[in-house]
């Protein structure tokens, strides 16, 4: 057990690297001369001032050494300092982080709850029911959040007037960005749901439950929900992890600050430190939820853990 | 003639294959029994080389088979000497290929006049509806013949068949050991039949070769082996086979008497 | 209306199915049906069965002639602005209504097509040639090839959905062949992973090692079996990641990492109409939105469609 | 009469009925063999008896266990029939047992849930039962998952599972089928000894002729969905009356001196197969051309019955129409 947690934090630490090389890498690479978006579009820039902000930013040291202290620095917590805001991207990062938090939040709440319980009705009740979930679910993954923002601001925020249209903060000025980021997951949630409980319904143990003459409703709990809980869970991790990157587009409809809104700005503007740091937040945050989920497989399913101690 | 020397192959927790040796002679039929996790299977895809052995040699008409030997030539050369039925013939095939277009292709690799597929069909009792059939359209029956027929159209020394009756249905099944019994008599091949069934072995071969936990316990002629067998395990598999009058608690006291050898 | 009793639904045995020595699994094409007339109509009407996936088709149809036809069908130049008749509602002169600038939806939206459609063709040609190379690589190796394609595999996962390409971007600046290539590359490891579970369980089956035992190189059974084997199940899945593409496409449009105005693309002209909303005008980003979603729409019945009657799951 | 199956027709899509006048009796303390090919209806049969029908079947009959009609009870007394009278054996055992519960969970649900015995009292009950089945070390096995169990282990426990609430009739379907021979012959030791001690009657499902007439106290064999023959087991073997019975032993392989295998021709018949008349007759060595069109019944032979319109007794029987 502690070995496999050993080699999972391992690999953790290995696909970091990677990313954060990655992040750090394009940056570096990227065309131009990261001293004319620092100097700010300046005209007659002298040699003197641009050796100064080369300087500042140390950006004639060799790449490897550039690496290593932004890595070195962002592991003391040190982000750097946005060329945009001239802030300190912690500050940015820190003032940013409860309303993304928040949301993400606030979403994953919406999806798990309504998703798991459309599949589970789809799955026991099938017929009408079914097809209306799978209807509806199919339609749910089909609509852009982009275009179901606009088109739920335009009838609950404009029309009826139920909830603002823009700014954050309040509960209520989160409801329709969540809203839109658990549309498309609950769709892919309840659809695993139904999927997995269908899948399980059709093996011969709960076929053995049954001819033992164990209630139906019973079965549904005890063997089919409880076989499907594996995909479900994993699911619900990958969706949740990813919906950090969803909110890029939510924030940005919604006019909320959070890191997704800071992140399409720095890109417009070129803010190379505040996209490298929200970029390794984000994938930080998608590798962690995702190693907790794998981690917590074998507490789902038994056979996971000698699996994984053979693999 | 095929020449197994001291084959070994473990696997992390099983020993596959311990020091396996045997012969057969060109033409000869030789059975290979065990139950599941006797090694038997891992044998016959280490004679073919989808397996490849811990230490041993495998050899053919006195020339070795080396799976590192690459190239073209190599592995059709390795092909001609061995061929293989596998067991499921629901996915041993091709599901894209009719009949016709899956002897087609192992002919068209050999290089092998390709107009010799009725031939190969009406060998193995297909007929011209059957030729133009995909897998799926054909029965248990009809797809281990058509798997018999890919295997013989490379014309091999040895065919190796694993638990190749065993997904069949007792009426086919005999259908298929009759067929094999006539492949053999026309073309000369050596069969090398591996199986968990010792009734099965006892009609098609001449020698047999018992597996147990990776080693030779027993080898012999069928008929002396079975009429008087001498390890305390084969005398278990023997036991165990149901008869009129057979008391299954016997099957009970053989595996504590064949325990308790194992101790010494 | 009483379901079925619980008690008869759900048994696969028709005849002996489940059973070891002497049975045969049953035939393919006998997928378990589901029962109840009521839910076969339903669904037919909302997309799952063939009616819903037949209508589908033809509407993705009429859309590719559309685009297509755009300069010859299209009542107005996609561009052609006339503020005469800003925010105009639906009329005999612009049936779809015209946008802040005067130009005419249905014209745009037939131009946009064109970009809309192409984008995620090339996206999907780019990820499939690279995913499919990978996961069938990593599925035949095994072994530390296998290992390794799957660690860069999971390193491009860990960018979680547009993230990659907004990096791309980020570094390349906006457009659309930046984006669609980016993107394309950040599909490649999820058709990567798909080919490969799929590639795997199709290797495990014996006729491929009988093609091994035949004499034939790996490269030979990989081009000429396996991929040709995987082709249907690779094709019901793209099927969907092309609604999911075209969807990403017009995401980043939207955000304005991909098409740039001029453009009629679908996503830029949501973005552009958002202004109107607050004016009370929904038809710049109803058409344009709704095009976008009933393509996806579309494509996703036909997938699923597709997977339903192959059988194939998606991950 | 334990199990009295009369008549039972069930058709479900195919072109051809599942099962046809299907009629077979279990007493108490008797072993009775079901034997047949892929498609035979065999296990259908054993399924009908717990009212596990396939979707959208029609059935006629009767299934009476106990003198109850199974096809005709309420949900309620169906469940109790199923909890406490008859236990099921299945096949594939590591299929039987929900891969995520442990083994104490599989053995104590009925007890708990279906019963309402008190969870302790179920918990050594599952013990015993574990002990009974000739398993070390019970409550170490209750706590264990079932991957981590062999398949011989596992067999026991189901077979554990199926005398826990003391059933009077056991139906094995293909119980020993997926175990190797001598995993085989030890199960059925058990299973011989727990129907004899606590005087069971058993269905005993199996494609195996020879397993069949060595195990149980008389056999039908079935074909395409009619019991063709129905003879205690001793007889059937030594001396089978219909063409399909002679053929499974003409064509099955023995350990002693090898004669020559009579293959039967043809395939066995699929639910597609429309077939009017004698279902073997495209694939009898003696059929008529009336075979194809005489409707099978069984016709009286020594120990059984035997539906083959060419035994001369059921031609001398025949009345003149």
């Amino acid at each position: 057990m502690a070995l496999r947690v050993a080699r999972k934090l391992a690999g953790l630490v290995a696909t970091l690297l990677a990313t954060s090389f990655i992040i750090f890498g394009a940056a570096y690479a990227a065309p131009g001369d990261p001293v004319t978006f620092l100097a700010g579009g300046k005209e007659n820039l002298t040699p003197e001032y641009l050796a100064a902000v080369r300087a500042q930013y140390h950006l004639d040291d060799p790449f490897s050494v550039q690496y290593g202290r932004w890595l070195w620095d962002a592991l003391n917590g040190d982000l750097g300092r946005s060329f945009q805001y001239n802030d300190e991207v912690l500050d940015l990062l820190a003032a940013r982080l409860p309303t993304t938090l928040g949301l993400v939040a606030y979403a994953t709440v919406l999806f798990v709850v309504i998703g798991v319980a459309l599949g589970v009705l789809a799955a026991v009740r099938g017929g009408r029911t079914d097809s209306t979930v799978v209807a509806g679910t199919t339609f749910a993954t089909s609509v852009p959040p982009f275009v179901a923002a606009t088109a739920l601001i335009s009838v609950f925020g404009v029309q009826l007037g139920w909830f603002p249209v823009a700014g954050g903060g309040s509960f209520t000025h989160l409801t329709l960005p969540a809203i839109t980021l658990a549309l498309g997951a609950v769709a892919i949630i309840s659809r695993v749901t139904r999927q997995a409980m269908v899948e399980q319904r059709e093996l011969d143990h709960v076929t053995v439950a049954r001819a033992s003459g164990l209630a139906e409703r019973l079965i549904v709990v005890r063997h089919v929900f409880r076989g499907a809980l594996g995909p479900v869970v994993t699911m619900c991790g990958l969706v949740s992890a990813g919906m950090l990157a969803g909110t890029v587009t939510v924030e940005t409809v919604f006019g909320l600050s959070g890191i997704g809104s800071l992140l399409v700005g720095a890109i417009n503007t070129h803010d190379f430190p505040v996209t490298q740091a929200v970029l390794l937040l984000m994938v930080v945050a998608y590798i962690t939820v995702t190693t907790l989920v794998e981690l917590a497989q074998p507490l789902i399913d038994p056979r996971a853990r000698i699996e994984r101690s053979r693999a | 003639m095929l020449s197994v020397h001291n084959l070994c192959k473990a696997f992390p927790g099983t020993v596959a294959a311990d020091a396996v040796s045997f012969e057969l002679p060109s033409g000869g039929s030789l059975g290979l029994v065990g139950e599941s996790g006797s090694g038997k299977t891992t044998v016959a895809r280490m004679l073919v080389g989808l397996v490849r052995p811990d230490s041993g040699t495998v050899t053919v008409d006195g020339r070795v088979r080396d799976p590192r030997e690459r190239g073209r030539a190599a592995r059709l050369r390795r092909a001609r000497e061995i061929q293989m039925v596998f067991q499921d013939p629901y996915v041993s095939l091709d599901p894209r290929l009719t009949a016709a277009e899956c002897l087609r292709a192992v002919l068209r690799l050999h290089s092998k006049d390709r107009s010799r597929v009725p031939v190969l069909l009406d060998q193995v009792g297909l007929g011209t509806r059957e030729a133009g059939a995909r897998p799926h359209q054909l029965s248990g029956g009809q797809r281990q013949r058509l798997a018999i027929a890919r295997a013989l159209a490379v014309e091999p020394s040895v065919l190796v068949l694993d638990e190749a009756v065993a997904a069949l249905d007792v009426s086919i099944q005999a259908q298929i050991l009759e067929l094999l019994a006539q492949v053999r008599r026309d073309s000369g091949v050596a069969l090398l039949f591996v199986s968990h069934d010792l009734a099965v072995i006892r009609h098609l071969c001449e020698e047999t070769l018992v597996l147990h936990r990776g080693r030779v316990v027993e080898s012999g002629p069928v008929a002396k082996v079975l009429a008087e067998p001498e390890h305390p395990y084969t005398r278990l598999l023997l036991g165990s086979v149901p008869r009129p009058g057979w008391d299954p608690a016997e099957v009970v006291r053989l595996r504590r008497e064949m325990e308790a050898s194992e101790v010494f | 209306m009483k379901p079925d009793s619980p008690v008869l639904r759900g048994e696969p045995d028709v005849g002996d199915a489940p059973s070891g020595p002497g049975q045969a699994p049953a035939p393919p094409g006998q997928a378990p049906a589901f029962p109840g007339r009521g839910r076969r109509r339903i669904a037919a009407l909302v997309g799952a069965g063939p009616v819903g996936s037949r209508l589908a088709s033809v509407f993705l149809a009429v859309v590719v002639l559309c685009a297509i036809l755009a300069p010859l069908a299209a009542p107005y130049r996609p561009d052609a602005i006339d503020f005469a008749v800003s925010l105009s509602p639906a009329t005999p002169e612009h049936l779809l209504g015209a946008d802040q600038s005067g130009r005419d939806l249905l014209s745009r939206v037939m131009y946009g097509a064109r970009t809309s459609l192409i984008g995620p063709l090339v996206l999907l040609a780019v990820a499939s040639v690279v995913g499919v190379a990978i996961g069938t690589l990593a599925a035949w190796s095994r072994g530390w090839v296998d290992a390794v394609l799957s660690r860069v595999t999971d390193v491009m996962y860990a960018f979680p959905g547009l993230l990659f390409v907004v990096l791309v971007v980020a570094v390349f600046g906006n457009g659309m062949t930046t984006a669609v290539l980016a993107l394309g590359l950040a599909y490649a490891p999820t058709i990567a992973k798909y080919t490969r579970s799929i590639a795997i369980t199709e290797c495990a089956k014996p006729y491929i090692d009988a093609y091994r035992v035949q004499g034939m190189g790996s490269l030979a059974i990989c081009v000429r079996h396996l991929i040709p084997n995987l082709a249907r199940s690779l094709v019901g899945y793209l099927v969907v990641l092309f609604g999911e593409g075209l969807m990403s496409l017009a995401t980043l449009s939207f955000l304005g990492f991909g098409a740039q105005p001029p453009s009629s693309d679908w996503g830029l002209m949501v973005k552009e109409g958002q202004a109107a909303i607050v004016q009370g005008a929904f038809l710049p980003v109803l058409v344009p939105g709704a095009a976008i979603a009933l393509v996806v729409v579309s494509f996703n019945v036909i997938g699923v469609r597709l997977a339903d009657r192959l059988g194939t799951r998606r991950l | 009469m334990l199990l009295s199956v009369e008549d039972l027709t069930l058709e479900a899509g195919g072109r051809r009925p599942i099962l046809r006048d299907v009629a077979l009796q279990v007493r108490r303390g008797e072993i009775v063999g079901l034997v047949g090919e892929s498609g035979s209806g065999k296990s259908t049969i054993a399924r009908a008896v717990l009212r596990l029908l396939p979707q959208g079947a029609r059935v006629s009959g009767r299934v009476l266990v106990g003198g109850e009609d199974v096809l005709t009870m309420d949900d309620a007394r169906l469940r109790a029939l199923r909890a406490s009278d008859v236990s099921m054996i299945y096949q594939d055992p590591r299929s039987s047992l929900n891969p995520v519960r442990r083994i104490g969970d599989f053995l104590t649900e009925r007890m708990i849930l279906t019963l309402g015995r008190p969870a302790a009292e179920a918990r050594s009950r599952a013990a015993e039962l574990l002990a009974a089945v000739g398993m070390r070390d019970p409550e170490r096995r209750l706590r264990q998952y079932p991957h981590e169990l062999s398949g011989g282990m596992l067999q026991r426990v189901v077979i554990a599972a199926a005398l826990a609430a003391d059933p009077a009739l056991i139906l094995a379907d293909e119980a020993t089928s997926a175990l190797d021979v001598t995993t085989q012959a030890e199960t059925l030791a058990l299973l011989r000894t727990v129907q004899a001690e606590r005087g069971l009657g058993m269905l005993f499902i199996t494609h195996d002729l020879h397993l069949a007439s060595a195990f149980c106290d008389r056999v039908h064999v079935l074909y395409a969905g009619t019991v063709v023959e129905s003879r205690p087991a001793a007889d059937l073997f030594a001396d089978p009356r219909h063409p399909y019975t002679a053929g499974l032993l003409g064509c099955t392989p023995e350990l002693g001196d090898p004669r020559p295998l009579r293959p039967i021709p043809g395939r066995p018949p699929s639910l597609d197969d429309l077939l009017p008349g004698c279902p073997f007759s495209p694939r009898c060595p003696h059929a008529e051309a009336e075979c194809e069109t005489w409707a099978p019944r069984p016709v009286a032979v020594e120990g059984g019955v035997a539906a083959c319109r060419l035994i001369p007794v059921a031609v001398q029987e025949r009345s003149p129409v």
